[in-house]
C-alpha cells in the first residue's frame, strides 16, 4: 500500500485583505494508490479548490501537501510545473482539449513535454485510444468529437503522462447521461486494471455512487468521510 | 592716334543718376606697352599710382605704401569707378587690323564736314561690339562720334569729341564724353588740360621704384 | 442611460478597453512624435541653413541682388529698422556691408569678399562667434581689426595679430584701402564661404568703403520659419518699392528645393503611419466584436433594440477614443518637449559633417502647439470613423447565430 | 519533439481566428511596404541629388596640381599627366574620366562684362563624365572643326544679352601671365538647378583654350568617375598613395554641402522608419494581445498539464514569428511592384506637399528605387519589431495563473 497524497491541516483563503473567504480549511487528506476517491458538496463547498491545492495549481496558506514523498507547496512554481507534468493527471470540466490540435495530437503532446521516446509515445498512444475505445478517432479534431468523446480523450492524455493519479473536476458535469457512464465505465476499468488512482469531485448522484470513497465537504471543512453504499467491499484490498 | 610717348593730364569725370565725381590724374604713356596713371586729385586718393608693365598691372598706394600686382580676377572690376574696366588699361586693339571698314556716307558735326565709316569687327577679333559707327572729320581726320553696336545692331555706347584745340602741337579734341545707351544720366567724360607727345621718357621711369616716388 | 451603462461596461472589462485605449493612446504619441520630429527637424536644418550666412529674410536696395555692388547699397534708416526690429517674428536685424576687396600679405595678392558686421546683431544670426577657432570675436572697442575666414588664412600664412592689408573700391568710385590687424580666425564648412570672407566691424568697412551709414543688406533673424511667408509680406508692406525683401527661399532656392522635396515625401510617410494606426486601432475593435458577438446577440435576443446597442457601442467607442486620446495627448506633450530638451543626437561621420558646418548635431522635435491639435483630431477622426465598424457589426448581427458559440 | 508540435501548434493557432492573423500580417507587409517605401522614396531623392553631383557636377573625384586651386594660376598643370592617365587606365574601379583645362577670366559683350571660369573640355568625354549634352537648351553644342565656340549658362546669356551665335569676348591670361582675350561664339546655351554655378563657368573647347594659353596636351583637372559609389575612398587613398604632389579630391572634399543633406536625409528616413516600427509594433502587441486574453483559459490548461513557461513562451512568440514570416515576403511584393510603378511614372510631390515647386523650374518629382541593398536589413527590422511586440503578450500569456484562467 502506498501513500499518494498526504495533505496535512491545509487552509486556503481568498481576499485575505478585503472580504475573507475562506475556502478550505483545516483538511487533512490522506489518498493512497488505487484508491477511486469521490470528493462531494454543494457549490462553493471548497471542492475545486482543494483539487488545485492537491494538484498544484494553487498554494496553500498553512499546511503541507506532499505527494509522492514531495511537499509541492514548497516547490518553486518552475518546478511544480514539471511536477504536475510528471506526477498528476487532469480531467477538465470543459474545453478541456487543445482545439487545434487532433486528439491523437493532444495526448502526445503531454508524452513530448516528458521527453518520451518517440517509438515508445506511438506505442503508448495506440494503448491509450484503446483504452478508451476511441482507436478510430485518433486524428479528430477535438470540435469534432462529442463531448463525452472529448472527456475520454482527456483522461487518455491525463493518463499520457503516467501520473501518481487523475484529478477531474466535474468530468460529467457536461456530458449527458450516456456519456457520463461511458466515462465512468472507462476510469472505472482503468482503477480496476491499471491499479490508477483517481479523485473527482461530482454533484452527481450516479458518479457517487460509483465512487468507493466519498468525502463530503461542506463550508471548507471535511464533514464526512466514507464509503458509500454501493462501495465494493474488496475496495481496499489491492 | 597715340604717339611714341605721350603725357597728358586730364579730368575724368563720372557721371552717375545720383552723384557725380571728379578725378585729376596724370598719365605717362610709351608704346601700347608702358604706362602710368597717377592719381593728383581728389586729395584722399592722392599719390595713388597704377603701372602697366607689358600684361602686368601694378597699383601703388600711399596710404599702405605698398604696390600691388592686380591679380587678373581684378581686370573685370572697374577702374577707381569710372566705366573704364582695369582691362581697358591693357588691352591692345588695333582698329586698322581688327575691322573691316566701309564708307556709308558723310554728315555735319558742328560745323565740320565728316566721313561715315561703319567698322565691323573680323570674326576672331577680340572685340565685344557687333559694329562701330565713326564719324571723322574730313579735314583734321578727328573721330568726333562714335555709336557703339552689339551684335544684334543694338545701340550700346555712344562717344562725343569736342572742343577741338592744339595741344603738344597736335589738333585734338579735348572733351570726350561716352554715354551708355541703356542707363540715363549716366556717362564718363575725359577733359584733357595738357598733353605733350613725343618727349622721351627714360627707360627707369616704368617701374615700381618710381611709381611710389611720383609725388 | 446608454451613457451610464457604455461606462459601466467599459469597466467590466478593463483587459479589453485598456487595449483599445491603449491602441488609440499610442496613435496619438507616435503620430505627434512624427509630425514633431519632422517639423523640429526641417526647423531646425532651415535653422542651420540660414543661420549659415544667408539668414532667413535679407533687404537690400532694389536691384541690388541681380547686381551686387556697393553703389546698390541703401543708407541705413533707422526708423525703418526699428519698424521691422518690432515686427513680431523678428528677432534680430543685422545690417551687412558686403563687397570684394584684394588682401594682400606679402606677395600674394587674393581676392576676397569683405563683410562688414554689427557683431552683436550679427551674432545673433550667425553664432558666428562659435565659428571662432582662433584669436577673439569683436567687441565693442575693435577698432581696425578684421576676421578671417580659415581658408584665406591658411592661404596666406597669416595668424591672428598679423596685419593685413586690404585695397578695394568704394562707393562711388572711391580708392579703398587700409592696413588691418587680425582679431580672429572663423571657419566655414563650406569651402566656398571658407576661402573668400573677411570680417570687419560695420564701422571700420564703411570706413574702409568710404561710405558712412551705408549697407548693403539688413539680414534678418526669425523666431519661427512657419510664419515666414506673412512676415515677408508685412515686411514687403513697410518696405514700399524702394527695398526688395527676400526670403531664404529666394536667397536658397536649391535648398528650398531639398526641403521641399523632403517635406513631400514626409507627408507620404505620415499617411502610412496613419495606415498603420488604422489597422492598429481596427485590429482591437474588431477583436472587441468577436469577444462579445454572444453578448450582442443575447441583448439582441433579449429584446433590446439594435438602433440603441449601436449607440451604446459608438459611445462605448467614443469614450475609449477620448480616453486615449486625451491620455496620449497628455503624455507626448511631455515626451516631446523632452525630444526638444534632449534632442536624438546624431553619431559617427554624419556628426563631423555637422560639426565641420558648426551644426548642432541634434535632431529636435517642435513643441508647435498645432502639432498636438492636428495630430489629436485625426487621431480622434480615426478613431471614431473605426468606430463605425461596431456600429455596422451590431446592425448586422444575427442573435441566433451569435447566441450559439 | 515538442519543439515542432509546439511550432505545429503556433501555425494552427494562427488560422484559429483568420481575421485576427490576416490583420496582424496586412500591419506586417504595410510596415515592411511603409519602411520599404520610405526608403525608396529617399533613396530616389538621394539618387536624384547624388546622381546630380556626381554625374553631372563634380565626379566621384577630381585631380589638381597640388597648388592649382589657390589661385588657378595656369601654370600649375597636372604634372607627368601621360603616366597619370595610363595608370588610372589600369585601375579597374575607374569608369571614365575627362580632362579640363581651367581659366579664370572675364566674360565680355558689348552690354557689360562678368567674372567667369572658363572650363576647357574634351566635349565628347565631357558628355561621357558629366552628360553635358544633356544640358544643352538651345542651339547644337560643340561642333566639330569649328573655333572657338562657347556654352554658355541660361543666367548669364540672360544677363550679358547673349543668344546662340552671338559673340563674347573671353579675357584670361595665360601659363606666362600674358593677358589674351579672344571672341568666342555662342554654341549653344546650356541650364541646370545649379544656378549660382551657372552664372561662374562657360565651356570651351579644351583644343582652343590650350592653344591659347599655350599648354600643350596638357591640363588642369581630370574629373574621374568610378564604376561604384562605394570605391571613392579607396581610390582617392590609392591614388593618393601612388601620387602624393597631387591633390587629389572627392566630391565629399568638394561639396561637403551635398554631402550634409544627403546625410541628413539618410538621418531622417532611419527615425521615421523607427517610428513606423514602432506603430507596427503596438499594432502586433494589441492582436497579440488580444488573441492571449481571447485564450488565457487554454494557456492556463496548458500550464494546469505541465507545459512549462518557458515553451508557452516559445509558441506565442513563434506565433508572432510566423504571422510575420508570412507578412514579410507580401510586404516586398506589394513594396516592389508599388515602387516599380513609381519608378517609372514618377510621383509629384508638389500634389502632396501642397505647393508649387516648379516655381524655381525645379523638377517636383521623385522617382523612388527600390533599395535592394536595404532590403535584408528592413526584413530583419520587421522581423526584429514583431518579435520584441510578441514579447508583451508572451509575458502576459506567461504570468497566467493557471488557477484563474482556468475559471473564467
Amino acid at each position: 500500500m502506498k501513500t499518494v497524497i498526504d495533505a496535512h491541516n491545509i487552509k486556503k483563503v481568498y481576499n485575505p485583505e478585503t472580504i475573507p473567504v475562506v475556502a478550505v480549511n483545516n483538511v487533512h487528506l490522506h489518498l493512497e494508490r488505487g484508491e477511486f476517491t469521490a470528493l462531494v458538496g454543494p457549490s462553493g463547498s471548497g471542492k475545486t479548490t482543494l483539487l488545485n491545492l492537491i494538484g498544484g495549481l494553487d498554494k496553500p496558506d498553512t499546511g503541507s501537501v506532499i505527494i509522492n514523498n514531495v511537499d509541492i507547496t514548497k516547490l518553486t512554481p518552475n518546478k511544480l510545473i514539471d511536477f504536475r507534468l510528471h506526477n498528476i493527471g487532469f480531467v477538465f470540466q470543459a474545453f478541456n482539449l487543445i482545439p487545434v490540435l487532433s486528439a491523437r495530437e493532444n495526448v502526445e503532446l503531454i508524452m513530448q513535454l516528458q521527453h518520451v521516446k518517440k517509438h515508445e509515445i506511438k506505442a503508448r498512444v495506440t494503448n491509450l485510444f484503446q483504452q478508451i475505445g476511441l482507436e478510430d478517432k485518433m486524428d479528430n479534431r477535438p470540435a469534432q468529437l462529442s463531448g463525452g468523446q472529448q472527456q475520454r480523450v482527456a483522461v487518455a492524455r491525463a493518463l499520457a503522462s503516467r501520473p501518481q493519479f487523475i484529478l477531474a473536476d466535474e468530468p460529467t458535469a457536461n456530458l449527458d447521461t450516456k456519456s457520463a457512464d461511458n466515462l465512468l465505465d472507462i476510469m472505472a476499468k482503468l482503477n480496476k486494471e491499471e491499479n490508477m488512482t483517481f479523485i473527482f469531485s461530482t454533484h452527481d448522484q450516479r458518479v457517487i455512487e460509483r465512487a468507493r470513497r466519498v468525502i463530503t465537504l461542506v463550508d471548507g471543512q471535511i464533514h464526512a468521510d466514507s464509503s458509500p453504499v454501493s462501495v465494493n467491499v474488496d475496495s481496499t484490498i489491492t | 592716334m597715340r604717339g611714341e610717348t605721350s603725357q597728358s593730364e586730364l579730368i575724368i569725370r563720372t557721371v552717375r543718376p545720383t552723384w557725380q565725381r571728379e578725378m585729376t590724374v596724370k598719365t605717362w604713356m610709351e608704346g601700347e606697352k608702358y604706362a602710368m596713371i597717377l592719381i593728383k586729385s581728389p586729395a584722399k586718393e592722392k599719390g595713388v599710382a597704377f603701372l602697366k608693365r607689358d600684361k602686368e598691372v601694378w597699383n601703388w598706394v600711399p596710404a599702405l605704401e605698398r604696390s600691388i600686382k592686380l591679380p587678373p580676377s581684378m581686370m573685370t572690376q572697374s577702374w577707381m569707378g569710372t566705366d573704364f574696366t582695369n582691362d581697358d588699361l591693357v588691352k591692345e586693339s588695333s582698329i586698322v587690323e581688327d575691322y573691316v571698314h566701309s564708307f556709308s556716307g558723310d554728315t555735319t558735326i558742328n560745323g565740320r564736314q565728316c566721313y561715315i565709316i561703319d567698322m565691323i569687327p573680323k570674326p576672331e577679333a577680340a572685340i565685344v561690339w557687333g559694329k562701330l559707327t565713326l564719324y571723322i572729320d574730313k579735314k583734321d581726320f578727328l573721330e568726333l562720334h562714335t555709336k557703339f553696336y552689339d551684335e544684334d545692331e543694338e545701340l550700346i555706347n555712344t562717344m562725343n569729341a569736342s572742343n577741338i584745340k592744339m595741344m603738344g602741337g597736335r589738333l585734338i579734341p579735348t572733351y570726350i564724353e561716352m554715354i551708355p545707351a541703356d542707363k540715363p544720366n549716366q556717362k564718363t567724360v575725359l577733359i584733357y588740360s595738357n598733353v605733350i607727345y613725343n618727349k622721351p621718357i627714360p627707360d627707369t621711369f616704368f617701374t615700381l621704384q618710381q611709381m611710389k616716388k611720383l609725388n | 442611460m446608454w451613457l451610464k451603462l457604455a461606462w459601466k461596461n467599459l469597466w467590466r472589462n478593463k483587459h479589453r478597453t485598456a487595449i483599445t485605449t491603449a491602441a488609440i493612446f499610442f496613435a496619438v504619441i507616435l503620430s505627434v512624435a512624427a509630425s514633431s520630429l519632422q517639423d523640429g527637424v526641417f526647423d531646425n536644418f532651415i535653422k542651420n541653413m540660414v543661420s549659415y550666412y544667408t539668414g532667413y529674410i535679407q533687404i537690400h536696395q532694389k536691384g541690388y541682388w541681380n547686381h551686387q555692388v556697393l553703389d546698390n547699397g541703401m543708407i541705413r534708416d533707422s526708423s525703418y529698422e526699428s519698424r521691422i526690429s518690432n515686427q513680431k517674428n523678428i528677432t534680430a536685424i543685422a545690417p551687412r556691408i558686403e563687397s570684394y576687396a584684394l588682401a594682400s600679405f606679402k606677395d600674394l595678392t587674393k581676392g576676397c569678399m569683405v563683410v562688414g558686421i554689427h557683431p552683436e546683431e550679427e551674432n545673433k544670426i550667425t553664432a558666428l562667434q562659435n565659428k571662432v577657432t582662433s584669436g577673439k570675436y569683436f567687441d565693442h572697442k575693435s577698432g581696425n581689426t578684421v576676421i578671417l575666414s580659415e581658408g584665406l588664412a591658411e592661404r596666406f600664412g597669416l595668424q591672428v595679430n598679423d596685419t593685413v592689408y586690404l585695397i578695394s573700391q568704394g562707393y562711388h568710385g572711391a580708392l579703398a584701402a587700409g592696413k588691418y590687424l587680425i582679431n580672429g580666425i572663423v571657419s566655414f564648412g563650406s569651402p566656398e564661404l571658407n576661402d573668400q570672407l573677411l570680417f570687419m566691424p560695420l564701422h571700420t568697412a564703411q570706413e574702409f568703403y568710404s561710405a558712412p551709414d551705408l549697407v548693403t543688406s539688413y539680414v534678418l533673424g526669425l523666431k519661427s520659419d512657419k510664419y515666414l511667408g506673412s512676415t515677408v509680406s508685412k515686411l514687403r508692406h513697410i518696405s514700399g518699392e524702394t527695398y526688395e525683401v527676400m526670403s531664404w527661399k529666394e536667397l536658397l532656392p536649391d535648398v528650398d528645393q531639398h526641403i521641399k522635396m523632403d517635406k513631400g515625401s514626409m507627408s507620404i510617410i505620415l499617411g502610412i503611419l496613419y495606415l498603420l494606426i488604422c489597422f492598429g486601432i481596427f485590429g482591437t475593435m474588431l477583436m472587441m466584436m468577436v469577444e462579445r458577438r454572444y453578448e450582442v446577440g443575447m441583448l439582441v435576443a433579449i429584446g433590446m433594440k439594435k438602433g440603441i446597442l449601436a449607440m451604446l457601442f459608438l459611445t462605448e467607442s467614443i469614450f475609449t477614443v477620448i480616453i486615449g486620446s486625451v491620455a496620449g495627448l497628455s503624455c507626448s506633450i511631455p515626451l516631446v518637449y523632452y525630444l526638444k530638451e534632449h534632442p536624438i543626437r546624431i553619431g559617427g561621420e554624419m556628426a563631423e559633417t555637422y560639426e565641420r558646418f558648426n551644426f548642432e548635431p541634434i535632431f529636435p522635435a517642435s513643441t508647435d502647439p498645432s502639432i498636438f491639435i492636428t495630430q489629436g483630431l485625426i487621431v480622434v477622426s480615426i478613431g471614431l470613423l473605426l468606430s463605425m465598424y461596431p456600429v455596422i457589426t451590431v446592425f448586422k448581427i444575427d442573435p441566433v447565430k451569435a447566441m450559439k458559440k | 519533439m515538442t519543439v515542432i508540435i509546439i511550432i505545429q501548434m503556433a501555425w494552427r493557432n494562427i488560422w484559429r481566428n483568420k481575421v485576427r492573423s490576416m490583420i496582424i500580417i496586412s500591419s506586417v507587409a504595410i510596415g515592411l511596404v511603409a519602411g520599404l517605401f520610405v526608403l525608396s522614396l529617399y533613396k530616389g531623392i538621394l539618387e536624384d541629388r547624388f546622381r546630380t553631383v556626381i554625374d553631372k557636377e563634380v565626379s566621384h573625384l577630381q585631380i589638381h596640381h597640388a597648388r592649382f586651386k589657390e589661385d588657378f594660376d595656369p601654370k600649375y598643370i597636372i604634372p607627368n599627366n601621360d603616366e597619370l592617365i595610363k595608370s588610372l587606365g589600369h585601375l579597374s574601379s575607374v569608369k571614365i574620366f575627362t580632362p579640363r583645362t581651367i581659366a579664370q577670366g572675364m566674360l565680355a559683350t558689348g552690354t557689360g562684362s562678368s567674372g567667369i571660369q572658363i572650363v576647357g573640355v574634351d566635349p565628347e568625354q565631357e558628355d561621357r563624365v558629366t552628360s553635358l549634352n544633356s544640358k544643352i537648351k538651345e542651339g547644337d553644342g560643340f561642333v566639330n572643326g569649328k573655333k572657338n565656340q562657347l556654352l554658355i549658362s541660361k543666367k548669364l546669356a540672360d544677363k550679358m544679352h547673349l543668344k546662340v551665335g552671338s559673340k563674347a569676348i573671353l579675357t584670361f591670361i595665360d601659363k606666362e601671365s600674358n593677358i589674351i582675350s579672344s571672341a568666342f561664339r555662342a554654341a549653344g546655351i546650356y541650364q541646370t538647378d545649379n544656378t549660382p554655378r551657372d552664372e561662374r563657368i562657360v565651356f570651351v573647347k579644351q583644343k582652343d583654350l590650350n592653344s591659347y594659353l599655350s599648354l600643350d596636351d596638357e591640363f588642369h583637372e581630370l574629373a574621374i568617375l568610378l564604376q561604384n559609389d562605394d570605391d571613392v575612398e579607396n581610390v582617392q587613398a590609392s591614388l593618393k598613395n601612388q601620387h602624393p604632389n597631387l591633390q587629389i579630391e572627392s566630391w565629399m572634399d568638394i561639396s561637403p554641402e551635398t554631402k550634409l543633406m544627403i546625410e541628413t536625409t539618410d538621418q531622417y528616413s532611419l527615425i521615421f522608419i523607427v517610428i513606423i516600427m514602432l506603430a507596427l509594433s503596438f499594432g502586433i502587441v494589441n492582436t497579440m494581445l488580444m488573441a492571449v486574453l481571447e485564450r488565457s483559459r487554454e494557456i492556463g490548461m496548458l500550464l494546469a498539464l505541465g507545459m512549462n513557461r518557458l515553451k508557452v513562451f516559445f509558441m506565442i512568440l513563434t506565433e508572432t514569428v510566423l504571422l510575420t514570416i508570412t507578412g514579410v515576403p507580401m510586404g516586398v511584393l506589394i513594396a516592389w511592384f508599388i515602387v516599380l510603378i513609381y519608378h517609372r511614372h514618377g510621383l509629384d510631390i508638389s500634389a502632396l506637399g501642397g505647393q508649387a515647386m516648379s516655381e524655381f523650374g525645379f523638377s517636383s518629382m521623385i522617382y523612388p528605387a527600390f533599395p535592394w541593398e536595404k532590403i535584408l536589413g528592413e526584413m530583419l527590422i520587421v522581423l526584429i519589431a514583431s518579435m520584441l511586440s510578441s514579447l508583451v503578450p508572451a509575458i502576459k500569456a506567461i504570468r497566467l495563473r493557471p488557477v484563474e484562467a482556468l475559471q473564467k
